[in-house]
């Protein structure tokens, strides 16, 4: 099994969503994040103080799943998320050992 | 504990001060008076609609009046001024600077500004009332005795202050200012300060500082009151708290922020608003409660309140609009704090003038009032280095500097009579208005800023040396609602 | 569905009960009556300002008034007054409670105050107003006919209640306190019962508890209004409501609170409030609105109005401190819960004495509200293990209860005239002032208590039977917005 | 910049434009008048207590009145009515609508709702009352120059709005009018107008729609003020603004919403609330304010304005409740935004007939006002699918339509004498009512629609010539508040 | 050492934490995510506008610990997590190959 | 590649976010945690209802980077986010087997 995990802009997780969807991932775990990257953030003035935003919000999707699929859902996430413009994220792929399914206490590829 | 136990006592000592405050003598026997005659009877109705004395008021009466007590349209907006002003400080104050703090010190400010409320109210019920508004003792302060415990202060007029107007619903009217003015300072010195020390300066500010200026300006014998004390020694004008509210509050908490130093990482950290849209409400709350600050200082539903009304709504909307627009030219974009501190600004420059200048007067206040603070707070802060927090130096004491002066120059008796009263002819006001006017201005600011700065200093060492000033560094990093609280803002 | 067809049989019973009201005689043909002279005119006009009854008012008047309707000052302050007490519910109690809850139960509480307010104003409409204060039936309970559909119920004034204040101001000044006490009881049932559970209650609660209670302490012909009536069985005095708003609901809130049992995981999971600061502002603005509550209830604004808006002021910050202190004192930090658990506390035990008692009379108050209910809510509630989640019995009924039993010691004839007007000379009031008067002021507890109690105890099984008290556990998991109104209270 | 520079002209265009008005003549020598005699100064006091005229004000009077200015009561009242309205906008309105958008744009709300209170505030100074309420220039339009830089606006009554209210009161009692009407409009347009579009295309629109048609309806001489204008071409009335303020500004939401097209994923993401909680703050708020709104529009403390407060209170109360029931039955779940999108459909509903029904008609209101406006916003929108984000249309301009209409019908003499008064008698209004008179609202609601769409059209397609009206793709994804604020609403 | 990241009930926390400490889990982290799979959402309603929510709030607990205590942390979060009703959510595990606690700069398995 | 995971205290963030930036570390994620470890939390009194807080607030910067580069920023986090006091917090090392960047689908070390 496989973690993927993917940095997205926000107003794609929708899309992301729907498209892995749409290749058979059943479940995945999603967090809001800041990112730090090429994509330079901004300034915010309050009266006489200056603050440099570097962190721009981002969305965090994991899932975990078959080795077999991974190709095909990487392949979703990138058409999806993907805007062309900087800031668009990444997609980081790591090996899992084992998964659970709390409820049925399935373990491996059942779980997820 | 230590710092309980010294904000005890401080109350304690202050309050059993009092009750070695003898009884006062008994009132004399007053010789029976007439009842009014139709005529007579008229004219007191005639003086309630007008806001008038009626006969019986005079020193020297010799009839009663069938109206005596206190009159229901001016009483009501007295009663209602009074809550707005409380609602300025709760929630509005709190609000408004507690959007600009950070999550983790929000209810810091939330505490100081409740702790607040009950420390002065105490001290006012206790003493502070007659210290400002006791008459009989001296032109720099009241007399600390006569209403004491808010003896003798019940629902009918003391006419010194207000014909129509219940005495207890002015003192709670005037207790309102007392609360909200301590708590202006809370800006400076935010997210950095201990309750405990903030208590105990606070208590001490408010004898010192607070309880003499504002009988000066306000009390009817005061020194500085020159509309009703026909004996000023400066002959200057005040409406609604320039010099009592803003400059006080405003320059010692410069002084206050300066003393305390700046917050750990300032200037490095990023300290953005935890909620500028907290901010905001605030303000929306500053302003309308600020019609009951500023046309309540009428002190009666009037003419002259309609006046302070009047331009009260011009100089806090025109102000804000050009602090935005300001910030449009020179940054390419209007900000909400824009927006809000130019309306804060506005109203505070136009409190000692809003019931002495027309309209076109606070359409000129109302442009400068965008401008000059906007200045301090964009230009002379930064370049300064000190850590006004939340601007309240900025924005009070150069907003409120900027008002006392303005309304040297902008008060006219045409929109406002007791300028040309007979308090006014005697100590020679009448003939300054419009001709020299802001030279006692600048006597009253002077005299305002001395005292401010001054007894700061020494307020705030010996803060220091009892409960100490600020918190221990972690206390400070992890945020003061948990370390002075246990609390925390938001969960979930 | 079941639940909700019981609650619009519930509604279409009770309104079509009246449409059998049938309509009441022809008014008599009054005889021509004269017109008043100089003399009489001007007396209606000082009455106007002394809040006086005008020639015209008295039972066998021969004359009329050119002054006949409402007036200005008074009329004013009663609206003004309305609109802060509905200020208190939407949205001051809403964020006091909603501010305590936990994240997803903010929507229930504001749902159910919203939802009362428009249950509440239908029955109050059909014939709540009536029953209460239509008077000429019981001294336990008012006419259902006499205004019932608020007929009759005009802008002149209803003298039995105010001279000068419009019929339908009044109608809808009281209204307001319909509202506001059976949402306190949301406070002691948060994020546990479900919505149709909570109308189809309060809609029972307000027939049997509020209506009769509000007719028997605050009707002219009521059992227990020992101000007004001179026939009173039970001479005892309410001024805002410290029984028939606090105890009524605070007790109810005590027995229903024990019938729905506690939360799911109640003394295990962390319910920390979401947010103390939502909390805080809810606590600013019930203390803003609470002068209409309190000052408002003299129905003029007139001297006793204004001893009631001072008294309000110094019991609510005084107790305010006192709560917060005990707190430094024994746990080391003042938190913003306590100060603003206090400032409520202070505000509920002053509501029945506001216009009864002096200002010493309020600073005693002030010191006991601080105490009492912070010994009730911090240990009493522990001690007993009972989930008043937000602590409805402990500051409302305790403080309630404690504010009832104050009045009877400290009201003094100085600063209310009415302790010794006629009707309390009447009925004996006059001489128990000062003088054994908390004796009757036990009795009038006694009944409110057993009222409450009884009363609650029935509806709720009644209420159990027809739509179940309960959500299902999913839904008391998941959170009542989602699962009772489909929304969640913050997205993104 | 472009954008800024054409906001400047069009400020310095119209103001400028001003200075070219030359001084008006000097007022004529008065001729001497005499004393009024004790029957008069007692018919005064009476005037002044039932809001009547004295008789120094026919326009004849040969005597003098010795209470000419303002009269407490009423004008203690209007002062707080005023701050009423300007709290429905600042923060009200910007709860209402900012806890309904999501959270990138809440402070865009905010600044649009404190840019409009300063450009608007700007303009009423300088002309735009007088082309409101200056009279003497043409039924469709008033005097441009009369009331300038509020000349002649100063505390006294203006006697053809009010006896007892002063004049400067009255003024910027209607500027909160003025301001709150275009703020109503940012809620079709939410999350997608550049902030400079949206200044301009309001300067505009106050020139084009909302001055001419203020003037119209309520201006003394106004073609469609049917109570007050013996010789209105139109005899409709309004009581608190449903065409003025409602109608005009929910028809032009509806058509600058439609020019403006849908937000960037209508329809596919998900646009939900971002907090419920401060849209139910914000509408508590608005109803609180509403009294204000509608009962100050008696302009004076008196019995219409009791009606006034009281059909409002019940039209609110009953249409939250009843649109929240009908989302129960159709739904299954009452929304907290179906109780507070009723209670303001209630209160749009009942503002123009709140002073001329009676509460039975309040009941009827409040029922269509439940229903009416929640079936255009639950099906009408989605049905043609236009982006009006907040339903200002379906609140405001169906509400308001409705509430025109409904005037019509439910009208009545008994509560508003004003009906039957002498220049109703002369246009003859008088006969109308109840009678006819939801012809003439017909045609005073087409007129306000074709002004309202025509203009909105122009003036959107003018705005967009200029500065644009849509910020870019990634602005607006981005969110306006960092884009054109440079702000975010709520950090850590 | 592995890392054990479960996916739980929000309300389940204190539970999951207890039992993790029970069997000497001396460390965690967690963090607010949302989960999309078999549970479903809901629908919510804003005027006439229908939004559907598949996402739903869960807790994700992170904790390191050394190879042989990872079955027992396991087995404790089953029992503590589960409720048995659809939505329980997953445990995953995966290698870690170092860890250093800052603090002292430990390393390896001193530092969990 | 690696991943490197390392909870630090929230005011620390800006000064880790410069040193890894000085390291040449071009990217990273962050994210707002509660930690549990030895550092012990703190009781919150609401009237008579007691809570302890066991989760302190931390940040997670999660950071994906090329094997070579790891030590350096291992240090450089230390470096930065050391304050010597409990709490700290904890730096996890693990191995991610791809990365892909969404905008330019660049594979590999090129990506992060
Ligand atoms: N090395 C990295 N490790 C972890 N997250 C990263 C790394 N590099 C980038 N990211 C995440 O990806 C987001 C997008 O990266 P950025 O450099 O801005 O744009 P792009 O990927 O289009 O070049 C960042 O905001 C950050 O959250
Ligand atoms: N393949 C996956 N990868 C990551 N997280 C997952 C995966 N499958 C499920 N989850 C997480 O587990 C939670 C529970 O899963 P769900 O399918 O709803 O219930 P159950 O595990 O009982 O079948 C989801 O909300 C999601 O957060
Ligand atoms: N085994 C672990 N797995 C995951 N996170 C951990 C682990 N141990 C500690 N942490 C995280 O590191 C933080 C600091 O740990 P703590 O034990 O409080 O201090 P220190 O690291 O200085 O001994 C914790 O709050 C938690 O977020």
């Amino acid at each position: 099994m496989k973690k993927i995990e993917a940095i997205i802009k926000p107003f794609k997780l929708e899309e992301v969503k729907d498209a892995l969807h749409d290749v058979g991932a059943e479940g995945m775990t999603v967090s809001e994040v800041k990112g730090f990257g090429r994509q330079k953030g901004h300034t915010e003035i309050y009266r006489g103080s200056e603050y440099t935003v570097d962190f721009l919000p981002k969305i965090k999707i994991e899932l975990v799943l078959a080795d077999s699929k991974v190709q095909e859902a990487v392949a979703a996430i990138i058409k999806a998320a993907k805007t062309g413009k900087i800031g668009d994220g990444k997609i980081f792929i790591s090996g899992v050992e084992e998964a659970v399914r709390i409820r049925t206490e399935e373990k491996g590829e059942n779980a997820v | 504990m230590k710092k309980l136990l010294s904000l005890f006592a401080f109350l304690a000592i202050t309050v059993s001060a009092l009750t070695l405050v003898r009884a006062e003598d008994p009132p004399k026997e007053a010789p029976k008076k007439a009842d009014p005659n139709i005529e007579q009877r008229i004219a007191d109705l005639e003086a309630y609609v007008n806001n008038g004395s009626r006969g019986a008021d005079a020193a020297d009466a010799k009839i009663t009046s069938k109206v005596s007590g206190s009159g229901p349209g001016h009483n009501a907006f007295q009663m209602v001024s009074a809550a707005l002003v409380l609602f300025m400080t709760l929630p509005g104050l709190f609000l408004f600077y507690g959007g600009l703090v950070r999550k983790k010190n929000i209810l810091s400010v939330v505490a100081q500004c409740f702790g607040i409320a009950g420390l002065v109210t105490i001290l006012w019920w206790a003493f502070g009332y007659s210290f400002v508004f006791g008459d009989g003792s001296s032109p720099w302060i009241g007399s600390f005795s006569k209403f004491a415990f808010l003896k003798d202060v019940d629902s009918n007029p003391n006419t010194n202050y207000s014909y129509w107007v219940s005495h207890n619903v002015f003192s709670m009217y005037q207790l309102m200012f007392a609360i909200i003015t301590p708590a202006l300072i809370l800006g400076a010195i935010a997210e950095r300060m201990k309750f405990s020390a903030v208590l105990l300066f606070v208590g001490l500010w408010m004898v010192v500082v607070y309880f003499p200026l504002a009988h000066a300006v306000w009390g009817i014998d005061g020194a500085m009151n020159g509309v009703w004390n026909p004996k000023a020694l400066i002959k200057s004008i005040d409406f609604a708290g320039g010099t009592v509210v803003h400059m006080s509050s405003g320059w010692s908490a410069l002084v206050l922020c300066l003393i305390l130093g700046p917050r750990l990482g300032f200037g490095k950290q990023n300290m953005a608003p935890h909620s500028m849209t907290m901010c905001a409400i605030g303000t929306g709350m500053l302003w309308v409660g600020w019609y009951g600050f500023n046309a309540g200082s009428a002190v009666a539903a009037d003419g002259i309140a309609a006046n302070a009304f009047t331009t009260t709504t011009i100089a806090a909307a025109v102000a804000s609009f050009v602090w935005a627009m300001l910030e449009y030219i020179i940054r390419g974009k209007p900000s909400i704090l824009g927006f809000c501190s130019g309306a804060v600004a506005g109203l505070v420059v136009i409190t000692p003038a809003c019931g002495f200048v027309n309209t076109t007067g606070s359409v000129i206040i109302g442009v400068l009032a965008g401008l000059v603070p906007f200045l301090a707070c964009a230009y002379l802060k930064p370049a300064f280095k000190y850590d006004d927090a939340l601007d309240t130096f900025g924005v009070h004491a150069v907003g409120g500097t900027l008002g006392a002066l303005l309304t040297g120059f902008l008060a006219t008796g045409d929109v406002n009579a007791n300028l040309s009263g007979d308090p006014a002819k005697a100590n020679g006001l009448a003939k300054l208005v419009g001709n020299g006017l802001w030279l006692e201005q600048l006597k009253a600011m002077a005299i305002t800023i001395v005292l401010s700065v001054v007894a700061t200093v020494i307020i705030a060492y010996v803060v220091k040396a009892i409960v100490g000033l600020r918190p221990t560094e972690e206390d400070e990093t992890q945020g003061l609602d948990l370390a002075d609280h246990g609390e925390e803002g938001y969960h979930g």
